[in-house]
């Protein structure tokens, strides 16, 4: 296991430049999770229409694969319909419990996160904005707290 | 480092340092550092062999049974139980009960004595600086009683802040439970002043020694303290070996907790009768191998000396406070070695704890990056968690410029 | 005996006693004969070296620490779970909990369960063959909640007497909590009758498996059980290891029962959130060598067989039944060896079980001359105690033998 | 450790004919006590007259520790004065406690107990009919059970 497994510079330069790490006034959807364990915390807000994720942004804090996967979602998802969203997170969460093999031409720079699988317990870490992604847009982003499990 | 920088304190530490087998691992091609110690401690080959030899020459079960094997587990067990008792300076062996470790102490404490004394409205006295198994079994005994359970506050630096001590410390206040030493900033609470301060209104003293028992010389009477718990785990013994420390008069009036056999006298349908303490206390198979490879562990501590032991610790942290801090790290808790014990939590320079404590681990460095079951500590340091080296006999100045040297490496990869 | 006699079942005894460094062992001079297997079991060199190696190599705290070691030791422990939740057919690992084996699993489900669910009035069915730590943990519940304690009746065999079970099954009934294996007369009773009656009345099944795991091949799922607990020692396994099995909505429901570090999600000063099950029931730093232990004494069982293991005890409990009652012993409890299992209490020629167990000793026969935690169904059978020789993969029916032989010699001693 | 150790012909034969058990009806004093560990049960009876324990007397069952230890009991404290009766049990607790070098003169049969300190787990058997003695005596028998500890 070497450094670069983890830290890749695709997930140094996400950390370091983070996109869409801003407020989003007004956003349609909004949620925000933590990690107690870790201390890790991430907002997400979006602004649907028509079914699609218009604007995706982020705040938060935390170690650099949770804020790095943040960046890298937000990217993402951005102009996807919320089904094709979801069905990315489940991708995402396959790659990481090391069962789903990503295909790079959806996955993107997300592929760089597929060294964590060799580090359990940073899993969490890296799945965390998923999770708030999946539950803004659930819950039509009623929900604004809790603490991840 | 100089060879003799290497000695610190009178504890030949190149000597200690072969009688643990595994620091001739090397992780990541890596030389082992292992600054975990708090978290748990690593075993000399003494204890390791100890449990062997236990199991392959005299393994059986305690007490009644009228064969060799069965006398001979019997005699260790309770030899064991008074290495234990002597390590603390405890006079009489029954007040050690033997369990595993400190967090099935304090439970024992909260429930046997807690939820047979405490009433609605009586106080709980913790710190802000306890361990989350100082915190969670009284609120679990507080929920069932109607007790309330109050905080004493810290210094900015990270001591207690006694100068509120009588407004907290009242009639109401029924248990004074606080840690003997911090496990994240290394504080050592002033324990005679604070028993004395419980005491004088009647409460109970529960001392937390998860970290004090490993580290210092340690006196009950001395102390003046009514319970205290010991992991074995963390003080060169086997995982599931400890015990707790009580007042015999408190044993005695206080409610058994696990019930089962060998810790009754008669069983009828409908109720029992229980032996004296320890054996009250001590229901079922015991952690028979466990406790007499912490005996192991005792000898083996006893043979540095504890006074080595701390002196050891305090030149090692005052060695690593200065270097982290010329590191650039902002080193948490008291920086004076004569009041804080050999747990160093620190921050650099915005890496996270689990980023930095990631990067170390290529290094062969093994710190522990969280919140270390102190959340309300972490919430008073405004820190979602620390980054923390902690030292034992084994450690050496050279361990702590591995971790220094290590730190740069970090930057690197985040500045 | 002739050598073909002695590898009963499909055992091969003479290659499974070279793993057991103990019974080299030559008390008072004579070659052991450990016939105590039902208070706690022998050791075959794969634990204890397991256990050795644990300490040598991969020592650690578990789950959030990120070095190697850690990382090693977390998945070292989460193995040894999914092999324990195999080895009793639960299909889910996370409704197997560690913890130090029977007597703590009792006083968890009491704890959590019972002081949740249990109210005045409700009742607590037992049996007359309980062993303590199936019984006293049920009485502290029973005195904090107001539910009643009632007990299933033996036949005059020693079977349970299910002719009323009717009358004692009924809408009050909310546990049944029943022995696998009587560890005083081996009766198995019938659980999946017994789980299906209680569950007929929406009562809980609580099954000790101190003495049924071990000896027989065991399926939650099949018997239908609600909780089992789990004595590691007694297979094979470190003293210290064990647990408890639930099925995993009563695990939700119930309460957390030892609070502290690593149970926990998050902790604020007045309360807590806790982390699902098995977590939620392990607090603070846990039986980590013994529980990886406990996987190497699975994987030696596994390779054996368990329908060879109770096969060659069928085998051997024939045998003993046999050549002690020609001897002039009278046995307790059921003869059938397809309704028992082998722990074989008997009491011979009015030598007082304690006489005749020092005697035995002289000639290394080790046997339990006790009340077997068990006062009340010594009550039943009208003795103030039994002599047991019970049985594991490790004896022959040379062992059988030589017991015989030694009680010979005790007659002469006492005739 | 050899077996005569423990199981002295003295203690055989106090075990297979033990003196002076019998009921002592309308004794003065009188008190049983069991040790539910082991199941051994002992009543003493005994009559006093000015100080003195005049017919000693036990009933029970047990083990041959305990019967046989009770036998020697009655027939070595028969006669005495309660003081030296009570002194000669502390003398008997101390030579089972490996403390007491007994004197053979004083001891008589009782020497042969001295074998029991070598099996920790027997001391309370060979005890017992001295604990119930003792008690019976001081509390001029109007105890009459308990569990001994
Ligand atoms: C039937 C039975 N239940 C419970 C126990 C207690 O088990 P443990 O001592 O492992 O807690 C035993 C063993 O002594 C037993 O045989
Ligand atoms: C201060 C303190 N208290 C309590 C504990 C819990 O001890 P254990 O895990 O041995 O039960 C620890 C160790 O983690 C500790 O450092």
């Amino acid at each position: 296991m070497a450094l670069d497994d983890i830290y890749k510079e695709t997930i140094l330069d996400h950390y370091k430049n983070p996109r869409n790490k801003r407020e989003l006034p007004g956003a349609v959807v909004t949620c925000t999770k933590n990690n107690p364990l870790c201390g890790d915390e991430i907002t997400v807000a979006a602004n649907l229409e028509d079914g699609k994720l218009l604007e995706v942004a982020f705040e938060g804090a935390g170690c650099s694969i949770s804020q790095s996967s943040a960046s890298m979602m937000t990217e993402s998802v951005g102009g996807k319909t919320v089904g094709d969203a979801m069905s990315l997170a489940a991708d995402v969460r396959g790659m990481l419990a090391g069962e789903v093999e990503p295909d790079e031409d959806v996955f993107g720079d997300l592929v760089a996160l597929k060294g964590v699988v060799k580090y359990p317990i940073r899993i969490k870490c890296a799945v965390l904005a998923w999770d708030v992604l999946q539950e803004a847009v659930s819950d039509g982003g009623a929900a604004s707290g809790g603490a991840a499990h | 480092m100089a060879v003799t920088e290497r000695r610190a304190g009178s504890i030949d530490v190149e000597s200690v340092r072969a009688d643990f087998p595994i620091l001739g691992r090397t992780p990541h091609g890596k030389k082992l550092v292992y600054l975990d110690s708090a978290n748990t401690s690593q075993k000399p080959r003494q204890v390791i062999d100890t449990v062997s030899e236990y199991y392959r020459e005299h393994n059986a079960n305690l007490y009644r049974a009228v064969y060799e094997l069965a006398e001979e587990a019997t005699a260790m067990f309770e030899t064991a139980r008074l290495k234990l008792a002597a390590f603390i300076g405890a006079p009489d062996p029954t007040t050690v009960v033997f369990n595993r470790g400190t967090t099935e102490s304090i439970n024992l404490v909260a429930n046997g004595w807690g939820r047979r004394f405490l009433k609605e409205g009586d106080e709980v006295l913790l710190t802000d600086m306890e361990h989350h198994s100082n915190i969670v079994p009284w609120q679990l005994v507080a929920n069932a009683t109607g007790a309330v359970l109050r905080y004493l506050p810290l210094t900015e630096e990270g001591s207690l802040d006694l100068t509120n001590l009588e407004s907290l410390i009242t009639e109401r206040t029924k248990v004074l439970a606080v840690t003997g030493q911090s496990n994240v900033l290394g504080t050592l609470p002033p324990l005679k002043e604070l028993a004395s301060a419980a005491h004088a209104v009647g409460a109970v003293v529960v001392v937390d020694g998860a970290q004090l028992v490993p580290h210092n010389p340690v006196d009950v009477v001395d102390l003046g303290i009514d319970f205290l718990t010991i992991s074995g785990h963390k003080m060169l013994g086997p995982t599931a070996s400890g015990g707790l420390y009580g007042r015999r008069e408190l044993l005695d009036a206080m409610d058994p907790f696990l019930g089962g056999g060998e810790m009754i006298m008669e069983v009828f349908p409908d109720h029992s009768t229980y032996k004296e303490p320890p054996h009250k206390f001590e229901a079922g198979t015991m952690n028979i191998a466990q406790e007499i490879g912490l005996a192991a562990a005792i000898d083996y501590l006893e043979s540095l000396g504890m006074d080595a032991v701390r002196e050891h610790e305090k030149q090692l942290t005052a060695y690593a406070i200065g270097r982290l801090e010329d590191a650039g790290a902002v080193v948490h808790g008291p920086k004076d070695v004569e009041v804080r014990g050999g747990a160093v939590s620190f921050w650099y320079r915005d890496i996270h704890p689990h980023d930095l404590a990631q990067v170390l681990d290529q290094e062969g460095v093994c710190v522990r990056a969280s919140h270390h079951c102190a959340q309300i500590l972490m919430r008073h340091l405004g820190v979602p968690a620390t980054t923390r080296a902690s030292f034992y006999v084994y450690n050496t100045t050279e361990d702590v410029d591995a971790l220094v040297d290590a730190l740069a490496r970090a930057e690197a990869v985040f500045a």
